[in-house]
């Protein structure tokens, strides 16, 4: 395997690091500190935050975080797929055509069962 | 010139040449980015001004050339307010869980024939995983700040990006169907064939045009990925204020937004590799091959920036359930019919990307 | 040191003996426990890449691709019971699911 | 189909109709339909006897059909001179159960008659069965109905007596299973039990084999020390209910030792004949003083039953052909003898609804024929001469003083200990003066009750006066058997 | 073998499209008890179930063995007995808990329907399954939508507490699964069951790793097979899932459970049965310990047959413990068909059993408590007689089928003629004496004792036609084994060729 190519994207990679590091400090350091309660409380248009911020939520995004997994690895399998439906011929081609008409069947199940539905 | 160099450095470092000199070509890369993603505010401002018929800002410097720069002061000396509910490890995680994807995908994005820091052979597959790292950035400035506004930010944000990642993703598999390989500069020199291409339009021989839909589902995602007018609910100022950036100030805050810019730059750039041919000169002349491929992209990138501001100072904003009902029940049905069409097309006898 | 065979196999018992642990011993979250099942695939996983690559077949790969796709499905639907749940007993607590006996 | 089946499965489908006939508000036909299958069924089985070649030791009325393939069984079926009488005892038995509970049982009526009818058919097919499955399968069904008789209508502790009665019979049962298994893995693949009849087996293995039948059908007998269910079934089950199960029942698992352990194997048998003679004795002698002391009449015919079918199983062991033929005639008249007492007790119970001994008392004055019945069968029970106790008793006893004379000697205190708490009984029960205002009220046989004791008491007399029938039809069948336990199967 | 051989999977195609097509066709069902859905459903197992029956019975393959799918799929008459006992399994089952869901809000949407048809595809990939990567992924089918199916009650707080418990201990028995296979891909080199077993019997492979596997799919196995010390999760799931999840999780998954400890350790790895055979040995040994003790102690009619299936889990583990003797696989047909039959007599057995409280469940009452079935037979007496011939046939009375399943078992063990297998047969049959109490229990209640609750049954014609053909199946099998035995012994032999 080839990794050399993939020295400067791990470098890169630090890099973005870096440069979400290193402004802060800059600000740390030169930016003033004057902290007061009032100031560090969570904003909440003016009032006194009265309970905590991590509350129930609605269970739909629940549910878009699952769909997303779930459509999200089928676009992984697309993925080779996609690369090699040159090589693979019309059986590889009909095949996916296959799984993708079974995702097919499970997302109208989903649009028809109102999982898509957000009011 | 650049021989000696390499000779010289390696004779010098040995082993640690390597990193130093990629270390180097990534400054190299960075620093006129992070001049770009200045400037695209200042353009931003500029652009909006005009098209609502005023001057924008052009006080600080000739026109308002130096606005960014003094913005930029002003943030490093801003105080970085840490919130006492907050979790102080994620909460300063949070923008360089931000910043670093947007940054670090440039990283395989090819300027020319051979000019890209990495040419690697996944590169579309890497852009795929490191811009799905952007949605941690959110959601952890949500759950760090502890605070009701952040937390429904990022949960919507969050909601809304990897939504239109699907169609996005969709998007990436067509393209890769038409191009056969995962390798960014296989897929803008695919571009640069065909019946058009041999007539010398070499534009119309670009992805857009036959991936039409495809094209538009990518770039309209792209501005829903980077939470940008008209998906820019999950920080509409009305609303809830600033979404999960609320709780932050100074560079901190500057940081998310920094992702932002450079996230359009991103989004457009992939763009104009994807479909509109990359640094491929539109037309077959001698003139516009004279030009240098850089160019060419930084010319489609700042094309394709503009539009997004474009739209932000055209369309109103959306309704959450109306951004979640185009991401769910129309980008994803058109990308996946376009991709069955696009299959069966290559299957039949009409195929144009052998 | 040269990375073996045995390297990842020990790598991957290790992670492998982590998530058992996590399922037994964590009496607190049921979201460490969807988590050690992860845990548990990513050790198979390990072990098969391993295999696959000193063996020269792809077909163990080819496995984990699967095996990453059913990780998927199964989080997601332990997130659905998980959130059903949490919504009976308000709470995730393992120890404090006690209305069946065993 | 033909008389052995017909035998069979005449009582069961008519048991299965009853079950489907429903509830109790047509009692009345069920109960006509009962006896008409019961009498049915008896008439089927005659022919059994008066058409058995009494000069040969081979099986008659054969069936042989395949059945499971897999496991090379076959639905094998015939009678010798030891299970011909059985058969017919059975059904006759079962008319006498279906006229015991005519009235006495009101409730589920359908469900009891069906039991019993299936119970008979399940139980002909146990005497008659020549493949080792399907008398285990025979054997084991008989279990349900029988569960279920006591449980339903069983007194007080019936559950309890239900359940022990099951577990015990089970377990027993269980062991035998894995012996026909291994028999069968012995035989090359064969459950046929002439066939096993001739197997040769190493000693080792038919010492195992002999404690899986022995553990079977010394429950089943029941021998001593494993009888501890017998006196809870038999109080708590119904009348009926103790009536199959003292007259036919146990002798299942006496006639297992004859059809299984004694020709199957020999070698094992005659080794470790010294324990069976012991555990017998012991019940005669010992069961025999227990049953002097009950209280409960059920439960002293429930251990005089023990022991008498103790002298069965002694008679089985002593090897000569006077015991064996003694054992078996022992056996028919044991089962007409304790169905007869039994069916007393259940005659007096429905009356005065107690079966304490001491409640009763000159019983004779109120219920003159009622009482001449009974202690014609206590006097049976007790072994007198001219009735049918004394036959088989005799014949052992004679058959024992042969072998060894103190073992006659142990064997005939049976006399005299059964003499004491029968007659002992009779005397509390039936004599004296009247004891209280119970049996001042009691009425004297009706005539079904009439009818029904009549059928047992010329059933005791025939075979008191007149035993050739039945040791003539057995003759053969038991030197066969004796020929078959002398020679050794080691090789 | 290089090529698709579609024939050999057109039941599981047909299952696939038409489950699908269930999936959404219910979406457009208004009816309250989802009629069409139901219908379409039994209509979809039934012409299933028939395809697999004219497999076996020698239609369109001959009755021979075919692979598929590049020979990742197999189709041999062992599977197709399995897979028609699986379909009807999961036939059967429906009928009984339309009623039953439609009481407990289980039948707002057809997934009842649909994912029980999902997870019998799972079931049947699984029981085909010649390649690890096959039989992985119908195990996941299969138990992923058992999962949800658990869960479907979704206000029920014990439904949805078994369906925790049941996914982390399911999950956590695939991942002992997997793990042992990739050991054993490791070994071996190869994915492919066959090919497996070419590289056991060359014997050129890491023995330490190889074992290593073997121990970790057995007990993986065991998890999935409910065997102790791996049943933590069989009680609480048996109890706490809704009836008609509980029957589903009971029928056609054990059938499978069985398919792939055949195809995985009989057809994989017979080289290894030394080992494995102890294995399996102490499994089964444990199982009946903790299942009939266990059981006893159960006032839950559910929990008591959750123990009650470890230990006849155990019983039939035994029969899979003596195929090879000495070396020899002279006995390997007669205990693995023993075990096959056994398993297949078990499932009919319960689907009725189960069925039968589903029934006598009604709106807001579950008749899960043994004394719920107090005086059934005043109530009901065919329910009750059909109820004891379960029980009677669970604890291998005869003239009820489960005895013969015992006695195949037994015969199998004996015929060995090794001490260690006599005895072990002997230990089994008192520890079923054991079993015998606690069923013998159920037939008490229902006949001894007077009914306390004398409200009439309320049941759909059908589910009251198929719980009596499930009953007098069970006596019926009872009375007349042989055919079913022939059957199991003939799929044994023509799969393996033995």
């Amino acid at each position: 395997m080839i990794l050399d190519q993939y020295l400067p994207v791990i470098l890169f990679i630090l890099v973005g690091v870096a440069m979400g590091v290193a402004p802060q400090v800059l600000g740390f350091v030169l930016g003033p500190r004057r902290p007061d309660p009032e100031k560090n409380s969570p904003y909440e248009c003016g009032f006194e935050a009265f309970e905590d911020a991590r509350m129930k939520f609605d269970v739909r995004y629940y549910l878009v975080a699952i769909l997303f997994i779930l459509f999200d690895l089928e676009i992984a399998f697309l993925f080779p797929w996609a690369v090699a439906l040159r090589e693979i011929g019309p059986v590889g081609f009909w095949a996916m055509m296959v799984f993708l008409g079974i995702l097919v069947v499970g997302f109208i199940y989903e649009w028809k069962k109102g999982a898509l539905d957000w009011e | 010139m650049l021989e000696t160099f390499t000779q010289f450095g390696q004779a010098q470092l040995g082993g640690a040449w390597p990193v130093v000199w990629n270390l180097i070509k990534i400054v190299a890369l960075v620093l006129p980015l992070m001049i770009c993603v200045a400037y695209l505010t200042l353009w931003e401002r500029k652009a909006i001004g005009w098209t609502q018929i005023r001057p924008g800002p052009n006080r600080v410097g000739p026109a308002g050339l130096l606005q960014p720069i003094a913005d930029a002061v002003k943030l490093i000396f801003k105080e970085i307010i840490s919130p006492t509910a907050a979790n102080k490890g994620l909460f300063y995680l949070a923008p360089i869980m931000t910043i670093m994807p947007a940054l670090a995908a440039w990283a395989v994005i090819p300027f020319g024939p051979d000019v890209a820091l990495a040419n690697i052979n996944a590169g579309l597959l890497f852009l795929m995983a490191i811009t799905s790292l952007e949605v941690y950035g959110v959601i952890i400035a949500g759950w760090a700040s502890n605070s009701k506004y952040a937390f429904l930010g990022a949960m919507r944000a969050s909601a809304q990006m990897v939504s239109y990642e699907i169609a996005m993703g969709f998007a990436f598999v067509v393209v890769l169907m038409v191009t056969g390989s995962l390798n960014m500069t296989a897929i803008v020199t695919s571009q640069d064939q065909g019946y058009f291409a041999e007539m010398g339009l070499n534009f119309l021989s670009w992805n857009w045009l036959p991936l039409l839909p495809i094209c538009v589902v990518y770039f309209i995602s792209g501005l829903a990925e980077t939470n940008r007018h008209p998906f820019d609910v999950v920080e509409g100022e009305s609303e809830i204020v600033a979404g999960h950036m609320i709780e932050y100030s100074g560079m901190s805050f500057a940081m998310f937004f920094l992702a932002e810019y450079a996230n359009m730059i991103l989004i457009s750039a992939l763009a104009a590799l994807m479909f509109f041919g990359g640094w491929l000169p539109p037309v077959d002349s001698a003139l516009f091959n004279w030009i240098p491929g850089w160019l060419w992209l930084g010319l489609k990138t700042f094309v394709l920036v503009t539009i997004f501001l474009w739209v932000r100072a055209t369309f109103p904003r959306f309704r959450y359930d109306q951004i979640m009902r185009l991401g769910w029940k129309i980008f994803i049905p058109v990308t996946l019919v376009w991709l069955v069409v696009v299959g069966l097309w290559i299957q039949s006898p009409w195929n144009i990307w052998n | 040191m040269s990375i073996t065979l045995g390297h990842y196999l020990t790598l991957g018992a290790i992670l492998f003996a982590m998530s058992v642990i996590g399922i037994f011993m964590n009496r607190r979250n049921l979201i460490v426990l969807l988590m050690a099942i992860e845990l548990m695939l990513l050790a198979v996983n390990l072990n098969f890449v391993a295999f696959s690559h000193y063996l020269g077949d792809l077909a163990g790969q080819v496995f984990v691709f699967f095996i990453l796709t059913v990780a998927a499905a199964e989080s997601a639907i332990g997130l659905a019971i998980l959130v059903v749940l949490f919504r009976n007993r308000s709470t995730i607590n393992v120890d404090e699911l006690d209305a069946l006996k065993g | 189909m033909s008389l052995l089946s017909l035998a069979i499965w005449t009582p069961i489908l008519f048991g299965v109709i009853l079950l489907t006939l429903g509830r109790d508000e047509h009692a009345t036909p069920v109960r006509w339909i009962a006896l008409a299958g019961a009498v049915l069924s008896f008439l089927i089985t005659v022919p059994l006897i008066t058409g058995f070649d009494t000069s040969t030791s081979a099986m008659q009325f054969v069936e042989y059909v395949k059945w499971i393939d897999r496991f090379n069984v076959h639905y094998h079926l015939g009678v010798d001179g030891l299970s011909v009488w059985f058969v017919l005892l059975t059904a006759f038995i079962t008319i006498v159960v279906v006229i015991s509970a005519w009235e006495v049982i009101t409730e589920r009526v359908n469900q009891y008659m069906g039991a019993f009818l299936i119970l008979s058919g399940l139980m002909i097919g146990v005497f008659s069965a020549l493949d080792g499955l399907l008398f285990y399968v025979f054997f084991e069904a008989t279990l349900i109905p029988m569960y279920i008789i006591i449980g339903i209508w069983g007194g007080p502790r019936r559950v309890y007596a239900a359940f022990k009665f099951f577990l015990y019979t089970l377990l027993g049962s269980l062991l035998m299973l894995v012996a026909l298994a291994y028999l069968y893995f012995k035989s090359g693949g064969s459950f046929d039990i002439l066939t096993w009849h001739q197997l040769p087996l190493p000693l080792d293995a038919q010492m195992l084999l002999f404690g899986a039948f022995f553990l079977a059908f010394a429950v089943k007998v029941p021998m001593w020390p494993v009888h501890t269910w017998l006196p809870d079934a038999h109080v708590e089950a119904p009348t009926g209910g103790s009536v199959v199960l003292a007259a036919i029942m146990l002798k299942l698992g006496a006639y297992g030792f004859l059809r299984f352990s004694l020709p199957i194997l020999p070698d094992a048998a005659r080794e470790l004949d010294w324990l069976i003679i012991t555990l017998s004795l012991i019940a005669v002698v010992y069961i025999g003083l227990v049953a002097l002391v009950q209280q409960d009449m059920k439960k002293l015919v429930a251990y005089s039953s023990i022991a008498h079918m103790g002298f069965v199983t002694l008679g089985f062991f002593l090897f000569n052909e006077l015991a064996v033929s003694g054992a078996i005639v022992q056996m028919i008249a044991h089962g007409f003898v304790s169905g007869a007492m039994f069916l007393c007790i259940g005659v007096l119970y429905d009356r005065v609804h107690s079966r304490e001994i001491a409640d009763y008392g000159g019983v004779v004055n109120t219920m003159p024929k009622f009482a001449a019945f009974a202690v014609l069968f206590a006097m049976a029970n007790a072994g007198l001469p001219g009735t049918a106790g004394f036959v088989g008793e005799w014949m052992v006893i004679l058959g024992a003083v042969k072998v060894n004379f103190w073992i006659g000697m142990a064997a005939a205190t049976t006399l005299i200990f059964g003499a004491a708490y029968t007659l002992w009984m009779v005397k509390r029960v039936y004599f004296g003066e009247v004891a209280n205002d119970n049996v001042r009220t009691l009425e004297d046989l009706n005539r079904r009750e009439f009818f029904m004791l009549a059928l047992l008491a010329l059933a005791v007399l025939w075979m008191g006066l007149y035993p050739k029938p039945f040791t003539d039809v057995m003759h053969h069948s038991v030197v066969d058997l004796l020929k078959h336990v002398a020679m050794s199967k080691l090789n | 073998m290089n090529t698709m051989n579609w024939i050999a999977i057109y039941p599981e195609v047909v299952l696939l499209v038409l489950a699908c097509a269930i999936l959404v066709i219910d979406l457009f069902v208004t009816h309250p008890m989802r009629t069409l859905t139901y219908v379409l459903t039994l209509a979809t197992l039934a012409v299933v179930a028939a395809m697999q029956m004219a497999y076996f019975m020698g239609y369109y393959v001959g009755g021979e063995t075919v692979r598929a799918m590049q020979g990742m799929f197999v189709n041999d008459p062992l599977g197709n007995l399995l897979k028609f006992f699986a379909t009807l399994s999961v036939f059967v089952t429906l009928v009984y808990a339309r009623l039953y869901a439609s009481q407990r809000d289980m039948l707002r949407g057809g997934e009842l329907f649909t994912l029980s048809l999902f997870s019998l595809l799972g079931v049947l990939v699984m029981i085909s399954g010649s390649n690890f990567l096959v039989i992985y992924l119908g195990l996941e089918l299969m138990s992923l939508s058992l999962y949800a199916l658990v869960a479907l009650r979704r206000d029920d707080l014990v439904a949805t507490e078994a369906a925790m418990k049941y996914f982390v201990l399911g999950a956590l028995a695939s991942g002992f699964l997997l793990y042992g296979l990739s050991m054993m891909y490791g070994a071996t080199g190869s994915l492919d069951i066959n090919e497996v077993f070419r590289a056991i019997a060359s014997g050129e492979i890491n023995q330490q790793v190889l074992v290593f596997g073997v121990v970790f799919v057995v007990a993986g196995l065991a998890f999935k097979l409910g065997a102790a010390p791996f049943h933590m999760w069989v009680p609480d799931v048996y109890q706490g899932a809704p009836t008609a999840a509980t029957l589903l999780i009971a029928g056609a998954p054990k059938l499978a459970a069985f398919a792939i400890t055949i195809r995985l350790l009989v057809e994989g790895m017979l080289s290894l049965a030394v080992d494995w055979q102890q294995m399996l040995m102490v499994l089964s040994v444990a199982s009946l310990v903790v299942g009939n003790l266990a059981a006893i102690a159960q006032t839950n009619l559910k929990r008591m047959l959750a123990y009650s299936t470890i230990a006849q889990m155990g019983f039939m583990l035994l029969g899979l413990t003596s195929g090879v003797v000495n070396g020899n696989t002279l006995s390997a047909a007669n205990s693995y068909s023993s075990a096959l039959f056994y398993v297949v007599t078990y499932v009919v057995t319960t689907l009725g059993s189960f069925g039968l409280i589903m029934l006598l469940s009604r709106q807001g009452f579950e008749a899960e408590e043994i004394s719920d079935l107090k005086g059934l037979n005043q109530r009901s007496p065919w329910y009750a007689a059909v109820m004891a011939i379960f029980m009677f046939s669970l604890a291998g009375i005869p003239p009820t089928v489960g005895f013969y399943a015992k006695l195949a078992v037994l015969q199998a063990l004996v015929s060995t003629n090794v001490g260690l297998y006599i005895w072990l047969a002997v230990f089994a049959v008192l520890l079923s004496l054991v079993g015998a109490f606690y069923y013998l229990r159920v037939v008490k209640v229902m006949y001894f004792d007077e009914a306390e609750d004398r409200s009439p049954i309320v049941a759909s014609t059908e589910a009251r036609a198929v719980l009596s053909a499930n009953g007098l199946a069970v006596l019926v099998l009872g009375i007349l084994p042989g055919g079913l035995m022939a059957l199991c012994a003939q799929a044994i032999v023509r799969a393996f060729s033995i």
